[in-house]
């Protein structure tokens, strides 16, 4: 049974990853996880200079889920190249350095920078950050910025190149779609969902920011319905994330429509969560009999009554 | 560090409210030093997420004890665990209190629940030759913990046994009246409490190691939830749990609460 | 200590109230709870005609939440009128007539008839519904078209008006901004989030709708994020919803700036929740020596730093 | 209709896989009538979020039973409760089987956890003087549940017990051979085995009560999640919950699952 798929005519061994963030530079769970094992692993954001990141409190659990503040704390992209690149280097496994910044100009200066070592096999592009030009204001919730990036990333690598959507959005496809018309290889969906808790005692906000990004079990259903959102209106291939604990979840992504999934927030939980999925779903592809995982890709059947149903709340 | 399901063999009530919690694990038993954590699925639902961070408070063998309260729903489902059930830890986590250090005479200063690390840094130190004085703060009588504990001096909010105040001012207290040397101070407790100690400690000239607590997500560096100020140096922030949760006292800016 | 509250002259006697399709029309439960102790109830969606609502299966179980597509299933304005408006204007608590349509016509006509009966005390307005004429598409995401059934219902009444907004759009204060403009008397929010659940072993979605709507303490941090959001950038009353199942979470409502909450979801698991809410929210406010339960809203104490701080994801 | 925390009495297993849970209610118990159903909050948690709906399978004096299986979360939750544990129950809900028709000879027909109304309903079945007979099918001899039951006809999958098949082909074999009159069947099981079944019971012409299960936010009516297509009439849909969960066969579509 064939596992593994490819972007760009990069070859991922499987169909399962660590979300950006969620996993360090890899090596600090290494002696917990086979990291072989999985299908890639996304770095934390990679910004050009190192960022210390917001102050505490960074993390809230919410039911069934956190929000986090990070703030991109990372050791910039210098360093990573230095002190963690050779470890990464070193691994059976893809390497997708994610990047994130505060200008295009500064997006494409990290870009340009991995782009000359090896051992980096292609981008993710964390759209989620604030714009200084823009007062602040996120890129990702603009279309036509996000498009801007892309385009200009686009003319700067010939690695894979994947733009991370963020789901506050009205419409996540016209993004995909606008991604895709300046030439992303393929989308990642989703990334936090904006959130906030408040300290009643206190009465203070929980978090240093006062809002934070919303992620775990709680936004599977959110998620799933932003993969197929992308899925059913571009033909683009879509790494889905959100809420992953189990092999069933990632089947439920595939079906919905994305190549591979990213388990992200488990990882806190169980670091080992990506490569039990991993082994879960090769076991479930042979049970089902599948020549290739990639039979589930957008498998879902959907009755054509129900696109006609009127989707009141 | 392991990551394993375990078998709880013991949990009890200790104090008024505390519990002590007991679970095999001969490789977390084997490797723990004083002052690290583990950090506990307390069962395999969605919610609570996350897993809950406990100082290890005593080896026993093949047995690892943790001291708690119940304070949310994480400590609530782990007061109902019962002897035989499972519980998934990850473990020893952290940077250990420094007790190889010169020093001859330990003081350990716990406030509340801060003495759960308490037991198992005693029976280090005194392994290694040191003198070990305990000041421990509670809010009474009742709420004291004392088993494995040497020369212990109380405190208690209400009174109701010891000096009546906090560790802080007990350990000032003594001091003035036993000045003994090549002191070093280990502390565990409220931020509060460790922000006055700090600031005694550091004015005394005393080395002085605290423990801190903080939500954590992972517990392991892979989420960068669990910053602390640092004190000069470039990066701004420590993370408690793979620099800490112990910290020279004078290294870090211990925030309000 | 002062409880209660006012809206265009309308008296509220104190600040939790049930959600529209989480009460039924209130004598469903009247065994169950005690309804006078309420702040007013909103009654499922009307529309002119009866709606069968949308096939089975209509509810999905999700972590710490639900999706549903009950597709407005509702016994139509008139049949209110006659079967159970006499019942509601027997309780000595507000009733809000929830009102749903397919065309802003549609809106008009359910109101105006609405606004000849006595014991009808304000309408909340569901734009989360297909527009017929758009094909289909979300009224409630169109920000020109959810201001322009405001202003054509605003000319039709006198009586409140509150304005439900939906969660599924990028910059819900825009929204909020556009019906204070054409007369709003307050908004509410949040409506559900749209979510999705896949059937791993028919391959088919849960629902038969494909997507439904995310409620319960899942989306409580959303909710809370968009009250903020609203809070911060527009002075208009705002009820609070999502995910409220205790006290404590109507207080953070309140903190966050809504004037008065609505319970929804957690009506399902136990239907006195808001009631036991309103009692306890009566107790903690004599407990903080309040003069009245208003001050807390908006009560917030938000740092300054952490408005400049960056909110990277 | 009562909302109350009550005390479990006892969890017990009866067959392979599936236990009985008792609890105290003395309303519960006075007023449930056969078909009804309690909707169980199994913890005080949010996930999982909602109550679970069981079937009143027995009552006695205060007591009242139901019967599960592990399914999922919920009832793993309930299969760990133990004397003494307190749970959340709202009911009795829903509309009761008829029992009160002229009929004389009542059937009982049960696939599986569908025996779980069965024993209520023989009980107030045979306080009216009903004769009744019992078939039931379970996919084998370790599966069956038989207490509280009267004249029982066995249909096991796999042939360990009884009749090898299903027990809506045991009840046809059943009345070909035994061609008795003025019958009314009564049903509970899968939703494949009640298609079958009404099928059959349409085309003999015999009355036949279905007892459904689909899932249910609330209840009670306030949600709208259980809807069941009606045959004729103005509205498409009758709610499960409120106007069921038995219906006459003739008068719902089941829908294929
Ligand atoms: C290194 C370290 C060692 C600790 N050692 C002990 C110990 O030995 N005994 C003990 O009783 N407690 C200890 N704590 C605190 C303990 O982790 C919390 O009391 C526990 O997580 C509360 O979980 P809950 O679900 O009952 O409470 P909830 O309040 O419901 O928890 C909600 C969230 O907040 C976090 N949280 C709540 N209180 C704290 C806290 N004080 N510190 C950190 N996170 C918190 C939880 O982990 C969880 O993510 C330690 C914390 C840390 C970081
Ligand atoms: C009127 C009625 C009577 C019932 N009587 C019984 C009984 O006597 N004995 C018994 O074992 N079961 C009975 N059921 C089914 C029982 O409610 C489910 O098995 C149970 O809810 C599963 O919960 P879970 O958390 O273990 O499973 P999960 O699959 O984790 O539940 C997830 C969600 O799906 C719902 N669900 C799952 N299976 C069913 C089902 N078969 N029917 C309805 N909802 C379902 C749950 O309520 C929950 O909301 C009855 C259902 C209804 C509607
Ligand atoms: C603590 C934390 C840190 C994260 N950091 C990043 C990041 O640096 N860059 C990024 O693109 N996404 C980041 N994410 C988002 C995740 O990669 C993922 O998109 C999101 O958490 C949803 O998936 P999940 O529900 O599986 O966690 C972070 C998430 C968390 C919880
Ligand atoms: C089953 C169900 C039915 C609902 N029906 C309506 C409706 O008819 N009209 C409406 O405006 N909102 C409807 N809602 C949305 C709720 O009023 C509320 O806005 C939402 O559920 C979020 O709050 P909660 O998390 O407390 O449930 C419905 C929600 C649920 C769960
Ligand atoms: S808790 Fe995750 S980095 Fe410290
Ligand atoms: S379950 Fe809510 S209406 Fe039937």
């Amino acid at each position: 049974m064939k596992n593994g798929f490819s972007i760009r005519g990069v070859d991922f061994q499987n169909r399962v990853f660590v979300a950006s963030g969620t996993f360090g530079y890899g090596d600090e769970v290494k002696h917990l996880v086979d990291l072989n094992k999985l299908g890639g692993i996304f770095t934390k954001s990679l910004s050009w200079k190192p960022r210390d990141g917001n102050p505490p409190r960074r993390i809230v659990e919410t039911a069934s889920g956190m929000l986090n503040s990070i703030g991109l704390a990372n050791i910039g992209v210098h360093t990573f190249i230095e002190k963690r690149l050779p470890f990464l280097r070193t691994l059976k496994t893809r390497i997708i350095a994610n990047i994130a910044a505060s200008s295009i100009r500064e997006y494409g200066d990290v870009l340009s920078l991995l782009d000359e070592q090896e051992g980096v096999d292609g981008y993710e592009i964390n759209v989620s950050c604030p714009n200084v030009k823009e007062g602040g204001l996120s890129f990702g919730t603009d279309c036509a910025m996000t498009a801007k990036i892309t385009a200009e990333l686009r003319s700067k690598t010939s690695r894979p190149l994947i733009i991370k959507l963020t789901p506050n959005v009205t419409h996540i496809a016209e993004f995909a779609k606008a991604v895709k018309g300046e030439g992303a290889d393929a989308v990642s969906v989703i990334n936090t969902v904006i959130g906030m808790a408040i300290d009643v005692k206190s009465r203070k906000p929980k978090l240093s920011t006062v809002t934070g990004g919303l992620s775990g079990p709680a936004i599977k259903p959110i998620a799933l319905a932003k993969v197929f959102e992308v899925a059913q209106s571009v033909d683009i291939p879509i790494f889905g994330i959100g809420g992953i604990t189990r092999m069933e979840d990632a089947v439920e992504f595939l079906m919905a429509g994305a190549v591979a999934v990213q388990v992200g927030t488990a990882n806190f939980v169980d670091p080992a969560t990506g490569t039990t999925i991993a082994e879960a779903l090769e076991s479930y592809g042979r049970q089902q009999k599948l020549n290739d995982i990639g039979e589930l890709v957008g498998s879902l059947i959907v009755d054509k009554k129900s696109s006609v149903l009127q989707s009141w709340m | 560090m392991i990551i394993a399901d375990v078998v709880v063999t013991d949990v009890r009530i200790v104090a008024e409210g505390t519990r002590t919690l007991t679970f095999v694990s001969p490789e977390i038993a084997l490797s723990t030093l004083p002052g690290q954590f583990v950090n506990i699925r307390v069962h395999a639902g969605s919610d609570p997420l996350l897993r809950r961070p406990f100082s290890v408070s005593r080896v026993d063998g093949n047995h690892v004890e943790i001291l708690f309260n119940i304070v949310g729903a994480g400590t609530d489902i782990l007061a109902k665990k019962k002897p035989g059930d499972m519980i998934n830890v990850l473990g020893p986590l952290g940077v250990p209190y420094g007790i190889k250090g010169e020093f001859k005479n330990a003081l350990l200063v716990a406030g509340g629940l801060g003495v759960a690390p308490m037991a198992i840094l005693t029976e280090h130190l005194k392994a290694l030759g040191k003198h070990v004085d305990t000041f421990l703060g509670a809010r009474s009588a009742l709420h004291l913990i004392v088993d494995h504990l040497e020369n212990i001096h109380v405190a208690t909010d209400d009174g109701s046994k010891g000096f009546h105040g906090n560790a802080v001012r007990l350990i000032q207290e003594y001091l003035k009246e036993h000045p003994i040397k090549e002191v070093k101070i280990f502390a565990c407790g409220p931020t509060r409490m460790l922000k006055a100690l700090s600031a005694f400690a550091i004015s005394a000239g005393l080395e002085c190691e605290i423990s801190l607590e903080g939500e954590m997500a992972c517990g392991i560096g892979i989420c960068q939830g669990c910053p602390v100020e640092r004190v000069g140096g470039q990066k701004k922030y420590a993370l408690v749990c793979t620099e800490g949760p112990a910290f020279h006292c004078q290294d870090i800016i211990l925030q309000d609460s």
